[in-house]
């Protein structure tokens, strides 16, 4: 096994001291918390730093918060050769959450940001080719929101409800 | 041919057919001077036109050819499905008859009452156009083929070459049926059709001279009459340079009616179905027709040109019925025994197609060209070469002419 | 000779195309036979897994996980069984683990039997299908004894397994293990693997290098194909796995380059063997005891918290996400399945110029994905 | 590519080509032991006791609790009735309380997940053997399993030779097994005592077995027809 998520915590304060606005060391799964406009370095940092090697980016899942009017952005990197990990979370205003792409330093990040963009409207700065992946490209709304409201109809076809 | 129809006074149709039918042969039981005599003997109180008679007679020939054909399809596509399920630890049909022998037929009732759709887009003079094409390209080889001893629609001196000549017929149906589906997956099968079975006649033909030139004829009749005796005389033992040329022959025959593992041109898991998708119903089963039709061709040809034609190969059976004081019974007999071992040894070379076939998996479209350009073509032409040294020096004994080398051959 | 002018063609290849495995839709620019580019579209299978999830109870996800991967749906069940429970750190009982490590690796053989059987039907060869299925139907047999369905189980639950093993489902399975792994594998490979035919199609065909891969996230064996030996069973043993004896099967480039087809396609059918071992050793040393957590079964509300948990499934990392926010429903589950990264690399594969058509058929063949994973 | 290696390869080929073959051919000859599938509609697999099929209902027993349709993860159960005059149930099992007028499970929508039998208290409802009924309208699919037979007459007929047949599987099953054992028996005899009985044990867990298919009430269908829906108002 790798480092211990402590560790790992560690080495990303050291280089992004300022960036890094909480840690939650003793949370089930240790994470760490930065600001949004450091992602795509530190996604690099982790990817190239010897000590870490995050060579893969496992999920990048999107939650909705309406309550706290934030959508976090929750990064799980993956390292091959060390056999570590690390979970990463932007936090991004809930009108208009934005945030820098990483599909540059991950290529898997290509689609999994499409998704987060099509199911809960994050948009990734810089994505080649950010439009919607699993729903249909003319579909109106970002479904996994808390508040979304499912149409009607869509093209004409009625929406069942059992 | 013209001339002869606008004769001034109308020859007898005996003469006709044999002003027509060139064949030293003349006086067997070939279906269509058989026909002509028929006629003939009767012809005296007929007073039809010499044309229509000539006419008359072909449709009957074709129509024996076609019906046997009719009933070959239906019987080789229950053996198809039959082995295949066997082969893959199913049943197979067996609900329609015992075993299900019926189940082709019932298939084909269903085909033909299925709705013949044209794709609106598609191009429908080709479209309707392609199946009878490519059923005609097969059909039409029929005609010098042989099923039994002097049971043949028409014997031809240059039977072999018309074989191999009239063979391209069916490409131009099949490229009409995907050119016209306006299919891309259609066209796609068009072009591989193209490339392979014009490709495939290279090592077919070059099968096809090596035998000739160890024959001597070009006629399917005369090659088999060589090979009568032991088995040793059929041609695959005659010849060790035709023992190498008989898988080749039978590798690109598999390619020639576009079988597995060369089924390319319908590849169902690339192309869906190939350049025969947008076909329904009766013109679908024309082109599935065709496909067994063109299987039982090359295996005949297989086995006129390598496995002895209609000889057991144990001159004991073979004789039965031969020579001028046999009985009318013996004769009887040795007709039928010997159309019998032509058409089984054409039906076990069918169903060593249809082993391959559930055996392998698909060769892609530039290994295809390998096979055929790299590897059956140079070894097809070393083996012609040697094959024409070997006849001159052997002097085309049986078993390799080894036994006529030691003085062995009585 | 003047210079044969060709034209470039847009082939759409699915949403309805029998080798995309499911409704999943390339399109390709090719040029003849030759691929140049290729791009791929999904969704069509999209069910709002995540959705529905939210308005579900932790109890009720458990069937949606089924529909995933439904092919190892065994192993969706246990990640999301396994991720629920770390949050509410409950031990299952140690049968339960027994259970679920025979089961999953059961399914694991089923799925790349599948897996195998397909990928010979993608090439052309109809009857090592046929036979996958014969086997894979024992399999499937012994799942129906078990818990009464044969793809879409629901068995692995939160704190344990909804049936327990019985004796004559043991011997069931050991019977199972006795006829399949020496005799039949060696027939698989003698009749699919080792042809001359298959190989000239598979190897050397859609060589995936091990940076391109990680960097797709492609995981699983088809990670493995390209020699890394990545193996979530090993590396992070999620459940009882590090008490089993096993090796991680990587792609050794034996019939070309490492981490082609072939390579991917092998390591499927030695990582069956595998599983046969470990299944082997688990019905060794089966525990007696009970096999569920009778409370979680009632319901489970797991205390606020997020957390990931990855295991290692037939097709790779199978990853939840789950936020709680301390009712009985969950806030949020993110599903990472594996077949969505791997097949993200596929227009990266045959976009190189090299590829043609037979040969897109065989990549995604190669790369085993299931559209219900991947549309979620 | 080097002479040697162009026929080495056409070799290797060939020789895998027959190998291939002859397992076919192999399987051919052999079919006959080899065969595994069953002509369906005549002969049938054996359906194991935990099958989750179609559902059964025991009416009588039903509390109208709706703890089935709260489970349901595609909310396809849907119930109606009243639930007695005297108020709250407090012994749901013998209660025979409520009175059903509608209990409807749609079967376009149920994914046989087999919840619903779980949190029922007088275990009332369980997924049965059967999954072989069919429709020719969606509507159809909806089966109100107080009132609507699930199978027609003619079909019913079938479904009772399957349940004797699944039967006849069953003990044939048990036999073979009970064979088996013997002989397992008789060779661990005959090899004597030199082996430990070490691994004999197995767990004797506790089971959650249903018993070998439901018996029904009635012949066929389902076994609800004594109570059918007269709603009290």
């Amino acid at each position: 096994m790798g480092l211990e998520s402590a560790q790992i915590h560690q080495i990303v304060k050291e280089k992004f001291a300022d960036s890094v606005l909480e840690e939650a060391a003793d949370a089930v799964d240790p994470f760490i918390v930065v600001k949004p406009g450091v992602i795509e370095d530190l996604a690099y940092f982790c990817r190239d730093d010897t000590r870490l090697e995050f060579d893969l980016l496992s999920c990048i899942s999107g939650v909705d918060y309406p309550e706290r009017n934030v959508i976090e952005v929750i990064y799980c990197l993956d390292s091959t050769p060390n056999k570590h990990w690390l979970i990463v979370k932007v936090v991004l205003p809930r009108d208009n959450p934005r945030v820098r792409t990483v599909e540059n330093v991950w290529r898997t990040a290509d689609w999994h940001e499409r998704e987060t963009y099509d199911l809960l409207g994050v948009t990734f700065e810089g994505h080649h080719n950010l439009i919607r992946i699993l729903c249909a490209e003319d579909w109106v709304g970002y479904p996994l929101r808390r508040d979304y409201v499912m149409p009607e109809t869509y093209r004409g076809i009625r929406n069942v409800v059992y | 041919m013209s001339g002869l129809l606008l004769a001034q006074t109308p020859p007898t149709v005996g003469e006709l057919a044999n002003q027509w039918n060139t064949n030293p042969h003349q006086g067997g039981l070939y279906l269509e001077s058989a026909l002509y005599q028929l006629v003939d003997a009767m012809g005296s109180s007929l007073t039809l036109p010499p044309w229509l008679v000539v006419a008359a007679t072909l449709l009957v020939v074709c129509l024996l050819v076609f019906g046997f054909i009719n009933v070959f399809g239906l019987f080789v596509v229950w053996l198809e499905r039959k082995a295949s399920a066997h082969i893959q630890c199913r049943y197979g049909p067996m609900e329609v008859g015992p075993h299900g022998v019926l189940q082709t037929i019932a298939d084909g009732i269903k085909l033909t009452s299925k709705e013949d759709i044209v794709p609106r887009l598609a191009d429908r003079p080709l479209f309707v156009l392609a199946p009878i094409i490519v059923f005609a390209g097969v059909l039409v080889r029929f005609v010098p083929l042989p099923f039994g001893q002097e049971l043949v629609a028409s014997d031809m001196d240059l039977g072999l070459f018309f074989v191999a000549a009239v063979g391209s017929v069916e490409v131009i149906g099949v490229i009409l049926a995907g050119w016209s589906s306006n299919n891309k997956w259609s066209l796609f099968a068009t072009m591989r059709t193209a490339t392979q079975m014009v490709s495939y006649e290279i090592p077919l033909g070059l099968a096809f001279v090596s035998v000739i030139v160890c024959a001597g004829t070009f006629s399917l009749q005369e090659i088999i009459a060589q090979q009568e005796g032991w088995f040793w005389n059929w041609f695959i033992l005659k010849n060790p340079f035709l023992l190498l040329m008989a898988p080749i022959y039978l590798v690109a025959s598999l390619a020639e009616c576009k079988r597995a593992p060369f089924d390319l041109p319908e590849a169902e898991s690339e192309l869906v179905s190939g350049f025969h998708t947008e076909y329904s119903g009766m013109r679908f089963a024309i082109f599935f027709l065709a496909e067994y039709a063109a299987m039982y061709l090359v295996s005949a040809i297989a086995v006129v040109l390598f496995f002895g034609g209609w000889w057991t190969g144990i001159p004991l059976i073979d004789g039965i019925g031969m020579g001028a004081d046999a009985s009318a019974g013996a004769a009887v007999t040795g007709f039928v025994i010997k159309a019998a071992v032509m058409v089984s040894k054409a039906v076990f070379l069918v169903f060593v197609q249809i082993w391959v076939r559930w055996t392998l998996p698909r060769v892609r479209l530039d290994q295809m060209m390998f096979i055929c350009w790299k590897v059956l073509t140079p070894i097809a032409l070393v083996c012609l070469v040697g094959a024409t040294l070997w006849h001159l020096a052997s002097g085309g004994g049986g078993l390799f002419g080894i036994p006529a080398l030691l003085g062995l051959d009585g | 000779m003047p210079e044969v002018k060709t034209e470039e063609m847009l082939l759409n290849m699915g949403p309805q195309h029998p080798s995309t495995h499911g409704v999943f839709r390339v399109v390709i620019r090719t040029d003849g036979e030759m691929v140049l580019e290729s791009e791929s579209h999904i969704g069509y299978l999209h069910r709002c897994f995540e959705k529905v999830a939210e308005n579900n109870n932790y109890l009720q996800v458990v069937p949606y996980t089924d529909r995933m991967d439904y092919l190892c749906a065994m192993a969706n069940n246990l990640g999301y069984a396994q991720t629920v429970e770390k949050l509410m750190k409950l031990q299952v009982p140690e049968r339960a683990e027994y259970i679920r490590v025979i089961v999953t690796e059961l399914n694991r053989i089923a799925s790349h039997l599948m897996a195998f059987g397909t990928y010979g039907m993608d090439l052309g060869a109809m009857t090592p299908f046929l036979y996958a299925f014969r086997d894979r139907e024992m399999l499937l047999k012994i799942f129906e004894k078990l818990c009464g369905q044969r793809l879409n189980y629901s068995y692995i639950r939160v704190g344990g397994v909804t049936f327990d093993m019985t004796d004559e489902i043991l011997a069931d399975i050991e019977r199972f293990c006795e006829y399949f792994e020496p005799d039949i594998l060696k027939e698989y490979n003698d009749l699919l693997s080792y042809n001359g035919i298959f190989i000239s199609r598979a190897a050397n065909v859609g060589v995936l290098p091990v940076d391109l891969a990680i960097s797709y996230g492609v995981t699983g064996p088809s990670l493995r194909g390209s020699g890394v030996a990545r193996d979530l069973r090993k590396d992070e043993p999620s459940s009882i796995y590090d008490r089993f004896d096993f090796d991680v099967m990587v792609g050794s480039g034996e019939m070309g380059t490492v981490g082609d087809c072939w390579d991917r396609y092998m390591v499927r059918v030695r990582e069956m063997t595998e599983s046969v071992k470990i299944v082997r050793q688990a019905i060794r040393d089966i525990p007696s005891g009970p096999f569920c957590d009778k409370k979680a079964f009632r319901g489970v509300k797991p205390p606020k918290g997020e957390v990931y948990h990855k295991i290692e499934g037939a097709r790779g990392e199978v990853g939840f996400y789950l936020v709680s926010d301390g009712t009985v429903k969950p806030y949020r589950v993110k599903a990472r399945g594996p077949s969505f990264c791997n097949i993200s690399v596929l227009d990266a594969l045959t976009s190189k110029g090299d590829c043609m058509v037979a040969d897109m058929v065989a990549i995604i063949g190669s790369l085993d994905i299931v559209m219900g994973e991947v549309d979620r | 590519m080097t002479f040697g290696q162009y026929f080495t390869d056409i070799f290797r080929v060939s020789r895998s080509i027959a190998i291939g073959m002859s397992i076919t051919l192999k399987y051919l000859l052999t079919f006959k032991k080899n065969v595994v599938t069953v002509q369906y509609p005549r002969e049938r697999d054996l359906i194991p006791p935990r099958h989750r099929g179609i559902h059964y209902l025991e009416t009588e027993k039903c509390v109208m609790c709706w703890k089935c349709s709260d489970i349901c993860p595609v909310d396809c159960i849907y119930i109606e009735g009243t639930r007695g005059a005297d108020g709250p149930l407090q012994d749901g099992y013998r209660g025979q309380k409520a009175t059903l007028s509608k209990f409807t499970v749609d079967y376009t929508v149920c994914i046989f997940c087999g919840l619903c039998e779980e949190p029922c208290p007088p275990k009332c409802i369980w997924l049965g053997p059967e999954f072989d009924f069919n429709a020719t309208d969606r509507t159809m699919m909806e089966k109100n399993l107080l009132t609507d037979e699930l199978y027609t007459q003619e079909d019913e007929k079938f479904v009772e030779w399957a349940r004797v047949e699944n039967e006849r599987l069953v003990a044939e099953k048990k036999r073979l097994a009970a064979e088996e054992k013997a002989k397992a028996a008789e060779a661990k005899a005959a090899a004597g005592e030199a082996t430990a009985v070490a691994e004999k044990e197995k767990p004797g867990a506790p089971k959650k077995e249903k018993g070998g298919l439901p018996k029904k009430k009635e012949k066929g269908g389902l076994p609800t027809k004594k109570a059918k829906g007269d709603t009290k108002e």
